[in-house]
Parts: structure tokens; C-alpha cells; sequence
């Protein structure tokens, strides 16, 4: 019974885990820049702010595709907290991430569209890595089941840490972070594939930024297995690592990215495929 | 060849401080032509000055040229105009106006660096500059008595005394700063990823910097010796107060930074020497000759040479008056240095040319 | 507790040179690094008209920028707020009466918040957009009022589609 | 400030004659009205210590069309554009609009008699 009801009450009190997440974030960026920075629960003002506003679209397939994004986003995480497939979850986050590519491509502007592209490229650079990663997980349990990831007593980290690295790695393209921010972009392409939305539109985008921070977090404690302290002292790690990098690093471009990711990330994970298929 | 998109950046851009268009054509991301429109600001200074105010009050409108190298206007015209009346200031008035000019300088440095810094993605950097900066501004209010659009310098003179405690205060946090200088040269020359997205990028060679007449940090940065403050000494005593001339090799966005970099160190020295040496004189000319003849000044101001036109007719109206900012030489400089870059890069390439299109533009 | 009340603690803001002198503008930039520190009041400098809530304009209007700034002022979507950042923003200031120039804000688009000086410190800016807050969450409330009555308009039938309209236009004509 | 006196079909010589890249740049292009007729200015500057000014004027009366000096100073072109509308000078192979939006009328600058 405990074993589904924790996961559905996480999948409920996701986004607003992810918000409550997102806000202590913007806080600490903003202690890290020696500022006060906004209030815990800035993110929900402007859920609320968002939501008075008049709804304005720019064509109905736009606002269809965003909200889409927001719910197989939601969908692939609570396939990821029930114990479901690893790499069915994968895809389904593939989907999502597709779903708004395809509303960035569906506007005039160009700007959009240079970050739907842009955002793709993101896609091919953190994917294999993912990928890779679920399959030293099949090839360490012989199934690609979180759920016995969860259960498992001995913890993934200490048998893939090259695996965790890769991860870590890559978080930031994910997460849009700082170095790797090009598919939103801010100072380059104003937002990217998020320029055309508006208001409750908006709002759908805004808020599958707070579940993409859950899912991350989630991944990350997937290398925990059922030790619950290591995988907090890991959630605390990767927090901190994120936002230290977020802070010390200018944006590079999308070549680069690329280049670095297949290169470094892709490689570690696949020698860390290799060494687990070996032993 | 690839698809050819048109990539419009402006005139309301976040990378942008002021209404500018630059029109992009790129192949892969990659800018293959540009074109800038550059005009959104005009507003027609040089004819109100010829036209709605007397010679005197000119010098608090073309102030307002520029917000952030005003002083560099009002000094400019102020020359100009104490040319036509054939007048010289005191010496005080002199130290004076470059004690601001180069305060004014440190400032508007760290807002390009800052600026520079925020369109590469390095938001961190950027509210680091700007906090360093928020030192060079408070200085500016005691010296002036306004954070910005200062009106120091009038016809004639100078429109404020500078106070020993102020002078103590000044270089007291100029003490304060130098660590942070060399905090933010740190950063600034070494950060990995800073120096992926800024060096190589935007280059102008030495030889494209002559053939377009380009000036300022800009040209210096590609090897081009050119500053208004080693050619001239007849107006402002550069020399005197310890003046030396800063350049670099690369002509990159990170060798502007570096140059910029170096020159608020060089402006520090500048403001020490003029504060340990200030002399004692009175600080305006008193005249009631009107303007005649035609004379020009030149200027350097934070991004280049200033140059000033004046004609006067006896009376208390100018004939005609020419301002020529330092980004109008750059236009050209700055539209060539964009081919062959990625677009990503664009933004931090505008943002290093440090463009002020309200002077341009007048 | 009223949820509705917290929207006003996330202001967004725009903001658009229209032609000043860039005085004004550093001042805004100014405000938003640490000495002042908007981003406690939950402001976010956006850049993307869709997603703003307060317009910052500075600067008087000249010619070439005036469809620019009311085309961004159309792209933002109700409710929003503007505020002329400046002297000559508000009036003109030194520069009205300029061939190039048009004057004020408010010459084109409706100006909520009038901020004084030249330049314009990072308080006044700060105060400026504080007072705009509240204006934001009046301007709210009559868009939900207005949009309560067009529901029940509609279900009376009185709104007409623009079918019904040419339909009742057409006998008309002819 | 030197004055060098020249006219219109001369200018392409004397300042191709004049300009070295390497020992002056381009200032700027400035207009006077004179009476009936109007100063054309270029401004050219050293970059030695201690430098000195050079200006080239010509004088040229109304609707006569300028040579371009593009193809000896590269970026001349700014200036001469804005001469082009905001003192209504004809300047070969220069079209108006880059300064004044096309509604406005050209010559702002100019003395309204």
C-alpha cells in the first residue's frame, strides 16, 4: 500500500514540490550574486499573476501544443514515480520536449523557431546520454523497472559513478542552466520556443519548468535506490553543484554544447556501460 | 551554401539598451551580411542648438546628448565655445573637468564589461560589475551632486568646487576598489567558458580598424594607437596627470574587455595624480564677448574621439554646431566585425562595441 | 485568504528606449543589480512583450521609434501598466519641440505612472513601479468585471459574431 | 585646425592625394550654410602628437551632386548619408532615408529663409 500511495501523492504535489523548488532556487541564485533575491513563493505569484491575464494565443494549435507539453511532462513523471519503464519514461519525456519543439515551429517568428532548433540540438546532445544510462541500468538489474531501482538495497552510485557523472553533465542542458542555456537563451533569442506564449498559455510552459526540476531530481535519486539519506545527500549535492555552475559559467554556444556533451558526457556513461557489461 | 534566414535584432531587444537595428543574415547561425539601422533616436539637437537656445545654455542640452558620457559633451562644447570666445580657463577648472571625465570613464567601462558580461550568459558577472560599479556612480553624485547628466562643466569653467573631504573620499574608496579591479581581471581574463564565448569572436584587424577610421576601446583593442588624450595637450594637460596609452593585439571581444580592464586602472592612477595635484585658482573665466570664428575640439571620451564644430556669428545664437560621436566612426567598424560570427555570439559582440546610439543619433 | 491579492507581488517588466539619451536606461539597469535589487519586489526584467506586464518607457518619442513603441504596447497583453521613466519621457523635457521629436509618452499610448527627474534615480524608478502595482491590481479587477459581462451578454445573446454582423449589415448596403 | 581650400572636381584627387590610412582618419563631413551657397567640409585628423586638424572645404550652391569619397575613406559613408538628408545635399550613389523617416521632409538643418 505505502509503495503507491508516496509515489501518487508525490505525482499530485509535483508541480508544486517543483515551484516551491524553483523559488528557494531563485533565492539562493540571487544570495549567491550577493542580492536579496524575490520570496520563497515568488513562482506561485506569478502562477496566479499569469492566470488574470487575457488569454491571448497565437493560433490554437500554439496553445494546444504548450499545454500538451505540460501534461505528457506530468505523464512521464508519474510514470517514473510508479516504477515503469526507464526507458518508456525517456521517450514520453522525448514526447514532451518534441510537443514544444513543434509549437516553437508552428509561429512566424524567428526567434522561436531558432529555439525550437536550438532546443532539437539539446535533445540530440542529452538523449544518448539518458539512453545509455538506462541500459547499464537494464544490464545491472536485468530489467528496465525503476521500481527496482527503488527497492534495490545497494545503491546505483556506488556501481555507476562514471554514470552519475554523465548525468550531472548533461542536468544543466536539461535544466536550461547556465553553461548550457541555448535553447532559451535569454540575451540571444529572448526565451527561445517560449517567446510566443502568453499569459494561462504561458502559464502551461512556465509550470513544466517546475516538473522538469522534479524529474531531474528524481533521476538524480534513482542512483540512491532505497537508501533515502544518500539519495537526500545527493538531491543537496546536485542542488548546489547546479546553481555553483548556474553562477560561474557564461553561456556557450550550441556547438560546443554538442560537442562537449557527446564528447565528455556520452563517452563517460558508455565506458561506464562497458565496465558494468564486463564485471 | 545553406538556407539563407534574415534574423532581426531590435529595435526592442533585451540584449539591447537603446532602440538600435541590426538586421542579420545568416547561413547555419553563422552572419554572413549585416545591416544596421541606427537612427531610431535622432532627434535634432545640432538644429535646436543653432536655432532655440543661447550659446550658454547649449552646454546643459548636449549634455543630454548622451547619459552616459554627458560630461564629455559638456566639455567638448564648453572648449568649443571658450575657443570662440577666445577665452582660457583656470587651471583648477581643467583638473577638475578630467577628474569627472575619467570617473565618468571608470563608470561607463564597468557598465560595458557588466553588459558584456550578461549577454555572454554570465549573469552572475554582471551583478557583480554592476555592484562594483554602484562605487564610481556615488562618487559622481558627491563630486556633481546627480547620478547621472552631471552639467560640471559650463562655458567658461567649471560649475562645482571640489571639497578636500571629498577629494579624501574619492580616494579612499578608489583604495576600496583596486582589490575588486583585480577580482573582476581575474574573472574576466580566466573564466573558461567566459573566454570560449569572447575571444575569437567579432574580430577587427588592424588593418580593417585603419582602412575604417575607427577609434576608441575598439580600436585599441585591434592595435590601433589611437587616443585623443596622447594627440592633444593644449585643451586638457593629459600628460601632466600621467596619461598612457593602452592597447592590445587581438581585436576580439575579450581583448576589449581586457582593454577596458586596463583603462579604468589607468583612469585610477589618472584621478589619484589629479587629486594629489590640484592646483588652486579660480574656477570660471568671466566673459561678455560673444562667440566668433569657427574652431574644433576633439575629446576622448569613454568610447572614443569626440569631436566638436562650432561656428558663431556675434550674436548669442550659434551659426552652426557639429557633434561627431564616437560611434559614428564606429558604425562601419562595428557592421564589418559581425561577418563570420555565430549569431549566438552577437549579442555579447554588440554589447563589447559598447555603442551609444543617443550620441550617434543626437 | 485571497489568492487574488498576491498577484500583484509579480510585476514583469519591458523596457523600451524611445529615444532618450540612455541616462535613464542605466538607471533602470542599475536597479536591477544588487544595490537595489528589484527582483525582491518579484520584477523580472522579461524582454518579451507577451509575457510583461509593465511597460518602462524612456526617453521622448522620436519619429522613427513611435510605431515600434506602440506596436510593443499592443503586443502586451490587458491588464498592463506603463510608466514614462524621466522627464523627458513624461513631457518632452529639454528635447520638445525638436524637429525629430513628438513628445511624451503619453502623446501615443495611455501613461499610468509619471516618474520625475533627469535622470530618473533608482528609487524614484523603484517608487514608480510600486505605485504601478497597485494600479496593476485595479486594472485587474475592472478586466475580470468587464469579462463577467460579456459571459452574461452572451448568454442573452446579445454578442454577435462577425457572421451575424455582416448578415445585418448587408440589407443595408443595399 | 589647417583649411585647405578645393572644389568639387578636384576633391577625389586632393584628398586621395592626402589621406594615408596609416597617418590620418576621417572625422566627419560637415555642411555651412554661406549665403546662397553652402561649406562642404572633411575633417581628417593625425594620429601623431602633437596632431592637427585638416579640413578640406569646397563650396558647392544649391542641388549640384557631391562625389563620393567611399572608394578612398571606407567609412565615409555614414556621414554622408546623414548629409544627405539632414542638409539636403545630393551625394553620388546615395539615397535618402537613412537618418529621417520618408514622411519627414529633408533639409531640417537647413535655414528656413
Amino acid at each position: 500500500m505505502n509503495d503507491v500511495l508516496i509515489p501518487v501523492i508525490l505525482i499530485l504535489l509535483a508541480p508544486l514540490l517543483g515551484g516551491l523548488l524553483y523559488g528557494f532556487e531563485r533565492i539562493v541564485k540571487a544570495r549567491m550574486q550577493r542580492r536579496i533575491g524575490p520570496p520563497l513563493l515568488q513562482p506561485f505569484y506569478d502562477f496566479l499573476k499569469l492566470a488574470g491575464k487575457r488569454r491571448m494565443m497565437v493560433h490554437s494549435a500554439h496553445a494546444f501544443l504548450g499545454i500538451m507539453h505540460f501534461v505528457s511532462l506530468w505523464f512521464a513523471l508519474a510514470v517514473l514515480l510508479l516504477g515503469g519503464d526507464l526507458i518508456l519514461v525517456i521517450f514520453l519525456h522525448l514526447l514532451s520536449t518534441s510537443l514544444l519543439i513543434l509549437a516553437g515551429y508552428s509561429t512566424r517568428s524567428i526567434f522561436s523557431h531558432l529555439g525550437a532548433n536550438r532546443a532539437a540540438i539539446s535533445v540530440l546532445a542529452y538523449e544518448p546520454v539518458l539512453i545509455i544510462l538506462a541500459v547499464s541500468i537494464f544490464m545491472l538489474n536485468g530489467t528496465f523497472d525503476t521500481a527496482a531501482v527503488f527497492t534495490s538495497s545497494e545503491p546505483l552510485l556506488y556501481k555507476m559513478p562514471l554514470a552519475f557523472i554523465a548525468l550531472l553533465l548533461v542536468l544543466p542542458i536539461k535544466l536550461k542552466k547556465s553553461p548550457f542555456d541555448v535553447a532559451e537563451a535569454h540575451q540571444e533569442i529572448t526565451g527561445g520556443v517560449e517567446l510566443e506564449f502568453s499569459g494561462l498559455f504561458y502559464e502551461a510552459v512556465y509550470t513544466a519548468k517546475w516538473l522538469d526540476y522534479v524529474f531531474c531530481y528524481t533521476l538524480v535519486f534513482l542512483f540512491a535506490g532505497s537508501n533515502i539519506l544518500l539519495g537526500a545527500g545527493l538531491l543537496v549535492f546536485t542542488f548546489l553543484y547546479l546553481n555553483a555552475l548556474d553562477n560561474s559559467t557564461a553561456r556557450v554556444s550550441y556547438k560546443q554544447m554538442l560537442r562537449f556533451s557527446l564528447g565528455v558526457a556520452f563517452s563517460l556513461a558508455f565506458i561506464n556501460l562497458l565496465i558494468n557489461s564486463l564485471t | 551554401m545553406g538556407r539563407q534566414y534574415e534574423i532581426p535584432v531590435g529595435a526592442q531587444h533585451i540584449s539591447l539598451l537603446e532602440p538600435l537595428h541590426f538586421k542579420f543574415t545568416t547561413e547555419n547561425e553563422r552572419i554572413v551580411r549585416t545591416d544596421a539601422n541606427v537612427y531610431y533616436v535622432h532627434r535634432g539637437i545640432e538644429q535646436a542648438c543653432c536655432s532655440k537656445f543661447k550659446f550658454r545654455q547649449v552646454s546643459f542640452v548636449v549634455g543630454r546628448v548622451c547619459g552616459l558620457c554627458s560630461i564629455s559633451h559638456t566639455t567638448a562644447y564648453s572648449q568649443v565655445a571658450e575657443k570662440l570666445l577666445k577665452i582660457e580657463i583656470p587651471k583648477r577648472a581643467k583638473y577638475l573637468r578630467m577628474l569627472v571625465i575619467e570617473l565618468d570613464r571608470i563608470h561607463s567601462h564597468l557598465l560595458c564589461l557588466s553588459h558584456v558580461a550578461e549577454n555572454s550568459g554570465f549573469e552572475a558577472l554582471f551583478m557583480k560589475t554592476m555592484q562594483y560599479r554602484e562605487f564610481s556612480m556615488e562618487l559622481l553624485e558627491a563630486v556633481c551632486g546627480n547620478r547621472i547628466q552631471y552639467d560640471f562643466s559650463i562655458v567658461g569653467g567649471v560649475a562645482r568646487d571640489l571639497k578636500p573631504e571629498t577629494g579624501q573620499l574619492i580616494l579612499q574608496r578608489l583604495k576600496n576598489f583596486m582589490p575588486q579591479l583585480e577580482e573582476l581581471v581575474g574573472i574576466y581574463q580566466h573564466n573558461w567558458t567566459l573566454s570560449l564565448k569572447n575571444k575569437g569572436t567579432g574580430v577587427l584587424t588592424r588593418e580593417d580598424a585603419m582602412r575604417l577610421n575607427v577609434v576608441g576601446p575598439f580600436a585599441r583593442a585591434a592595435g590601433l594607437a589611437v587616443d585623443v588624450r596622447n594627440e592633444t595637450e593644449d585643451l586638457l594637460p593629459w600628460k601632466e596627470v600621467g596619461f598612457e596609452m593602452i592597447t592590445d593585439t587581438a581585436g576580439d571581444v575579450h581583448a576589449r574587455n581586457m582593454i577596458r580592464l586596463r583603462e579604468i586602472g589607468v583612469s585610477i592612477r589618472l584621478i589619484r595624480n589629479i587629486i594629489d595635484g590640484l592646483p588652486e585658482s579660480a574656477l570660471l573665466t568671466e566673459t561678455k564677448a560673444f562667440p566668433d570664428g569657427e574652431a574644433t575640439v576633439r575629446l576622448e571620451a569613454p568610447r572614443g574621439e569626440l569631436f566638436y564644430y562650432a561656428k558663431g556669428n556675434k550674436t548669442q545664437v550659434l551659426e552652426r554646431l557639429k557633434i561627431k560621436a564616437p560611434t559614428f566612426s564606429n558604425v562601419a567598424g562595428m557592421v564589418h566585425a559581425f561577418t563570420g560570427n555565430e549569431y549566438g555570439s552577437a549579442a555579447a559582440i554588440i554589447a563589447s562595441y559598447d555603442p551609444c546610439l543617443s550620441c550617434t543619433a543626437r | 485568504m485571497n489568492l487574488a491579492s498576491y498577484r500583484k507581488k509579480s510585476p514583469w517588466i519591458l523596457h523600451y528606449n524611445a529615444g532618450g539619451c540612455n541616462g535613464c536606461d542605466i538607471e533602470i539597469l542599475a536597479c536591477l543589480a544588487p544595490k537595489y535589487d528589484i527582483e525582491r519586489f518579484g520584477m523580472i526584467n522579461t524582454g518579451n512583450p507577451k509575457q510583461s506586464d509593465i511597460l518602462l518607457v524612456t526617453g521622448p518619442v522620436t519619429k522613427r521609434s513611435r510605431e515600434r513603441l506602440v506596436e510593443i504596447y499592443a503586443q502586451m497583453p490587458e491588464p498592463k501598466v506603463v510608466i514614462s521613466c524621466g522627464a523627458c519621457a513624461s513631457t518632452g523635457g529639454v528635447f520638445r519641440g525638436m524637429y525629430n521629436c513628438e513628445g511624451g509618452v503619453d502623446q501615443f499610448i495611455p501613461v499610468d505612472v509619471y516618474v520625475c527627474g533627469c535622470g530618473t534615480r533608482p528609487e524614484q524608478i523603484i517608487d514608480g513601479v510600486v505605485q504601478a502595482l497597485a494600479i496593476l491590481e485595479k486594472k485587474t479587477k475592472e478586466l475580470e468585471e468587464s469579462v463577467k459581462l460579456k459571459r452574461e451578454a452572451v448568454k442573452e445573446g446579445h454578442q454577435l459574431n462577425r457572421r451575424h454582423i455582416a448578415d445585418e449589415i448587408k440589407p443595408v448596403l443595399s | 585646425m589647417k583649411k585647405i581650400e578645393t572644389n568639387l572636381a578636384d576633391l577625389k584627387k586632393d584628398i586621395g592625394a592626402f589621406y594615408k590610412p596609416e597617418l590620418h582618419h576621417f572625422i566627419v563631413m560637415n555642411a555651412v550654410q554661406t549665403g546662397e551657397k553652402m561649406e562642404l567640409q572633411w575633417f581628417f585628423s593625425d594620429y601623431a602628437f602633437p596632431c592637427e586638424t585638416t579640413c578640406f572645404y569646397a563650396l558647392i550652391s544649391p542641388g549640384e551632386e557631391v562625389p563620393s569619397i567611399k572608394d578612398i575613406v571606407a567609412s565615409a559613408w555614414v556621414a554622408e548619408a546623414e548629409l544627405v538628408d539632414l542638409m539636403n545635399i545630393k551625394v553620388e550613389s546615395t539615397a535618402k532615408g537613412f537618418v529621417l523617416e520618408p514622411d519627414f521632409e529633408s533639409g531640417p538643418l537647413l535655414k528656413k529663409k
